[in-house]
């Protein structure tokens, strides 16, 4: 089970992560950091990572925008980590049966904290009236307490109080509902499909539906060959004598991908900026095209 | 013009306060005002002076209504300081027609850049190392923020200098940039459809006496085909009016879990 | 052997498909449909398509140019499809042996049909004084049977009478002339080169050079590294132990092919179009370019 | 101003005798030309009325001749009929004119997209799939060509609409399509060359007392470099005077049979 | 060792190959051609390329711009490649022991013909004035000569005195140095790192960023592809039922890299030479970004 | 107008001797100078006469200081005659300034394209060719250059007959095609970097029981890191102040002497 140091841990990390995200914004307050800092705390950090991973590309590319409450990946992943690890709940499992309705629940708190600021809001005017310099700042400041407590509160209770519900889950998710068990973890791998499409969504996909197929058809090429070289790599362990003479064989680097992808960008950078008139027609285009794109988001 | 002169000090204290503090009053009813004006109270305090009524009009007129991108808000920091300096309380009407007009343009193409393109691709490249259980990925994104937070904190002088012009000669490269990161956003969404999707076809009809295997056909026409085809359905369910894509999430989740539950598809 | 309703399918078939051909083009009127249709009727489908491909790729890109005549080459996939199945003659030896001569000798019958036609239209200027409309369409219409009977009658002809002949054929090349049957196989290894010279004399090689590289190189390269994996996997097969840890493996898929080329087009497409004047330029240049690509077609 | 003013009804009476009538009548001496008659001949009935002397004039015009590419030839009836419909027998030298005057260049351009481009693609798809027992390429062939149908359906009406206008504004769109088409039809060669023409040096000299493996040193130097040979040797061949295509495949299939016959090439 | 014959062949093309690059510059007076060309001298061709090709890499790209001396990579392969064959020095240790070093000693002598041609530029004014075109003739002929001896007596002196003073290398780092025999060897490996990085400085690495990054990151991925294979396929010829099988796996074709390098190219050729204006202003641009990238040359 | 009209033995007579003489005489002195006296000195004495005082004037002015690229040096000499020619030694002042004005431009981008990138392309083809044993890149090489020198030939006349114009015509042609041939060098450059340095870490330092394979954990991240990796460090390296590559071949060869002793890295 989870121990208190543990919860403790993670529930500080919980505030510290919704602020960073507001502010400094330095990528830990990500679901693949909060996986990964949820799995070292919990001393399993590769189920730390498989579940950070899952939940960073479901929510790929959704920021908050115009103030717009978002799915809150984070405390999800780190309810998910916690208990898959704490309770050996199958990680794939984790990811869809806590990971994302815990993510959905909260929007509401994110709700509650944006409102609760109005009441500060309100004190800073009365300060500005007085010159109270000190209590502007201070009011001000004071903002943070909603936002941390938004996520503190739920994912310390949830931490502390939410074993037994958990162990259930994983009684029955193991036992009479195995069918269950087996479409979550199913549902898990399918996941990030939804936060691919929703990040094309905000994507000028159509104007550049031809990146879009370069990028999948490399890809799919290319993982295909260094997954068959893998596969007969480990199938060949099974002949001693022969796998003595193999080095490692490891999958497709989507950091190469990535800088591949990297340098078409560039190129078209390149083509754009040297020619004034016409890049300025094109990126007027781009601005409609991505208004098309559009989607009604999430304030539920 | 005013007597007081902005300083590098001054500088420092703004972005310091700008990086640190400038949502941390977020509301709906004024979004972002009391971070505009926290993060440069102290220097209104020294263009106006303390407890002068110019100081309070300013004050007032920076607990106004406010919201841009956190990325890009000390841009107009910078010109609105510029005019303030200059013109002192003359400028009012000047620098909050200037934070109205500008603010939605930033708005829209700094939430582009800096909350959807950028974390979606270094987002993806971290998740793909961390589903390998190699957590390099996290730290290589970490760093390209540490480069955006650099970039955040010289536009303020920038600004303050190259005023309001800065925006119109800035406007050519940002879309271009923008054009280009979302290039390779579409890009990198393709390869992620092709590698971090993994289900396959379960189903094996039996046709005559043997087992039809789907699955290797589809892959022999074109590999991956049946993750691009999920994430083409739920596109075009994201398009369906009143989707919000908390709603997507679910539909997908129920209809994966069905339809791994009957054998239909499984884990890759 | 080839029995009666086979004839009758066949035949029937090859009168549609020209109809088709000059009419809705559906592609059901190309040799590669040609042999899965012939294959299908004869009850060997893999015959069929691996003869109608053979045959699609000699004759890729040849069109009907300005009411030039070519080589017909779907009906010749028909009789190779026919006698291959009916006779056990090898496929490769049928392409070369029955479908390319069978194919050529047809241009005639194809430029008796448009002579034959000059007849009808003469009947329908007779219509036009007399205000006889239902007899302009009449005549008109009945322009449909020189067509379709260019292409029944030496089929169902060949078909019905052709057998002897070729059992000879094949009789001497599994005997006496074995190396004129082995070189016909190869002949029909090499044959696809001409459709894709001839296709690239039409098309604007010059200017689209670099497709060409990017297109043969990338190819070469993946359909090596597909090839090769292939080639380990069925080695493999020899060692059961290791081999049931195996996935199967693949070639490389030309669709996959074929979204890159489709992108790059794109992409082309797009940039052309963003530059109003010097892609206007540009394009008269590909008008010219294309000329000289023009070659003497095939009146015989 | 004629009486009668052209309904759907109508267009979709000439579009089915275009799709599916138009070049019945094919001949060495005035090629489309009753085609061109059958496929308007209700309408013209009803704008110049049975058995007028102008009915007569507007048929005898249409028998002349008349030879353009079948997937644009409604684009040409469509500013036709506008005319007819506007000015009647007075337009007669007007339609004359723009008949004879565009349909040698839909003839160029929709021969190169429509007969050659388009299936030299999907005959390649298609005929690779078919090589390796599958064919389902054929019915992405098809589907493709159902595409192309109701492109051929549409354009009467936009035309009709349009009039000559539409000529000059679709000028630049054609070309670049066409540009695009030709480049992924030469990018498709070149896969194509590399994959289909599966021949290999079996010729192994004995140089000292080891065979030299030919083959394998071409390669080392380029995968796949003996069938782009042949190729270029083929496309030189071609472009000698008085050659066609009947021909070259002759001397390709005797020169073939020959290497083949003497162990020089062998399939691969 | 080393025949007197040798010694006479290998010192005439060390003259040779210095009119060669001065005048018509047939890359036979190229390092890999040197290596080649000793090799076939000495009778071992491979030893020969092997030292003729990094070499050739490590000095890749530098050329004599404006009279500037250069370190004489092929004066540095022929010694290297005779007495690597010579006295059985290992090959990468004979780059680096050897080659390197001759080279760079070299530039003295090439900077004391460039000086002593100075005496002929004098006669010829004399000439002049007599309208004796003989002489000036004579004497602008007469240049050869300070030119060929300036690397045929180097290297001819070295390959007949310097066989002394090679067997002590040898003899150290195969035995007490041997620390330094491997350090020199891994050198080799690391030495084109060297004529990769000078070439980069002097091409518009900037400007073409996009072009470094598709170069290395897909010849990255095929290479780690076709060497896994080539990997397995070595692996498994200790099983021989199954290596029946296998054909024989290739490395990467660099002919096949450079191809897609050159369609590249010519894709971005035909864009900026369709679009006037723009490109112009390109071309300006790329001359500055190629000045940033000027190194200060090897005067010493 | 002198009375000497160049024919092609001329042309040809001046072209072996640039391809085979132009360089003999190089001295730092005067570079080229006596080079190009020679190359012409045949066609000047038929322009001017033997023993005239024109002649010895015009022989004069030749043997000025000249340098250029001697793939390029034709160009200016074309100009120059057509000019010598036309005008005889009233030309004289024409052709110094016009030498002069030329030399430098030629210089510039001749030795990029023909001394640094073609050698850098083909060097390099023929290297990792060669260093799998295969001679063949050398005469992909030669075979270039053969090219190359038919393009030096040719030149001259073509620059004789259309004069300076022809230099302003070639500015654009030459300015892009240096720019592709510098875009093809550098995708090479990244190539060879990715297949030619061979080198690994060999350094496996004990975390707690387990060796830790850096090597191994570098390629899962991006294949041939570490090649990248050194190349970017010695281009580094290259920009400091003062150093030259000779300088940068011995530090990197004391460097991985070093390293390579520690076994810190080996051969890969
Ligand atoms: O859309 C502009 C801006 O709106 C709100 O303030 C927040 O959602 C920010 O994250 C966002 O950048
Ligand atoms: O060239 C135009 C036209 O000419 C003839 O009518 C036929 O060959 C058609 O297929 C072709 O489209
Ligand atoms: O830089 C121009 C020119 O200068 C010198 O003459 C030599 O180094 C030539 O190789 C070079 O082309």
């Amino acid at each position: 089970m989870i121990a208190w140091w543990q919860i403790v841990l993670l529930t500080l990390y919980a505030g510290y992560q919704i602020l960073d995200e507001l502010q400094i914004y330095s990528s830990m307050s990500a679901p693949v950091f909060a996986g990964f800092f949820a799995g070292l705390v919990m001393g399993d950090m590769k189920t730390g990572l498989t579940i950070g991973a899952a939940m960073q590309l479901t929510v790929l590319g959704v920021g908050t925008f115009g103030g717009a409450s978002k799915i809150d990946a984070n405390s999800g992943t780190l309810l998910a980590v916690a208990f898959s690890v704490g309770t050996g709940m199958d990680p794939n499992q984790a990811i869809t049966a806590l990971g994302v309705p815990v993510a959905a629940l909260m929007i509401y708190t994110d709700i509650l904290a944006r409102f609760s600021n109005t009441f500060f809001a309100h004190r800073i005017d009365a300060q500005v009236e007085k010159f109270n310099y000190k209590g502007i700042e201070r009011y001000f400041v004071a903002g943070a307490l909603p936002w941390a407590l938004s996520r503190m509160i739920p994912v310390g209770l949830g931490l502390a109080l939410g074993g037994g519900v958990v162990n259930t889950i994983v009684a029955y998710i193991n036992g009479p509902l195995k069918w269950l068990g087996d479409g979550l973890s199913v549902a898990g791998a399918v996941l990030p499909a939804v936060g691919f499409a929703i990040l094309l969504r905000y994507l000028p996909v159509r104007k550049h539906i031809a990146y879009l197929l370069l990028g999948f058809t490399i890809t799919s090429l290319l993982t295909t060959l260094f997954g068959s070289i893998q596969n007969i790599g480990t199938a060949l362990a099974a002949a001693p004598k022969v796998a003595a003479g193999l080095g490692s064989f490891n999958g497709l680097s989507m950091l190469a991908i990535a800088l591949i992808g990297l340098a078409l960008a560039i190129i078209a950078y390149n083509n754009s900026t040297s020619q004034p008139a016409p890049a300025a027609a094109a990126s007027t285009k781009q601005a409609d095209s991505s208004d098309e794109g559009e989607i009604t988001d999430d304030e539920l | 013009m005013t007597n007081y002169k902005l300083n590098d000090k001054d500088f420092k204290q703004i972005n310091e306060r700008s990086l640190f503090g400038f949502q941390l009053g977020w509301n709906y009813e004024r979004m972002q005002a009391s971070g505009y004006l926290y993060h440069i109270l102290p220097q209104l305090r020294k263009i106006y002076g303390d407890g002068t009524p110019e100081l309070k009009e300013m004050m007032e007129t920076h607990t106004q209504f406010f919201n841009t991108s956190n990325f890009f808000n000390t841009i107009i920091t910078g010109i609105d300081l510029a005019v303030e300096e200059e013109q002192g309380i003359k400028g009012k009407e000047t620098v909050a027609g200037m934070k109205a007009g500008l603010m939605g343009s930033f708005a829209a193409i700094g939430d582009s850049i800096f909350a959807a393109l950028i974390p979606a691709i270094f987002g993806a490249i971290a998740a793909s190392m961390a589903k390998q259980g190699n957590p390099i990925g996290i730290f290589i994104w970490i760093a390209a923020q540490i480069v955006v937070d650099v970039f955040r904190w010289v536009q303020l002088k920038i600004a303050y200098k190259e005023g309001v012009n800065l925006v119109t000669t800035m406007q050519h490269t940002l879309n271009a940039l923008t054009d280009a990161a979302s290039l390779m956003g579409v890009f990198m969404v393709g390869a992620l459809v092709a590698t971090m999707i993994n289900v396959k076809f379960a189903w094996a009809p039996v046709v005559g006496t043997v087992p039809l295997n789907i699955q290797n056909n589809l892959d022999m026409i074109l590999p991956r085909i049946l993750p691009a085809l999920i994430c083409g359905f739920v596109y075009w369910m994201l398009g369906k009016k009143g989707m919000t894509s908390t709603k997507a999430i679910f539909i997908v989740l129920v209809l994966a879990i069905a339809l791994g539950a009957l054998g239909i598809i499984a884990k890759a």
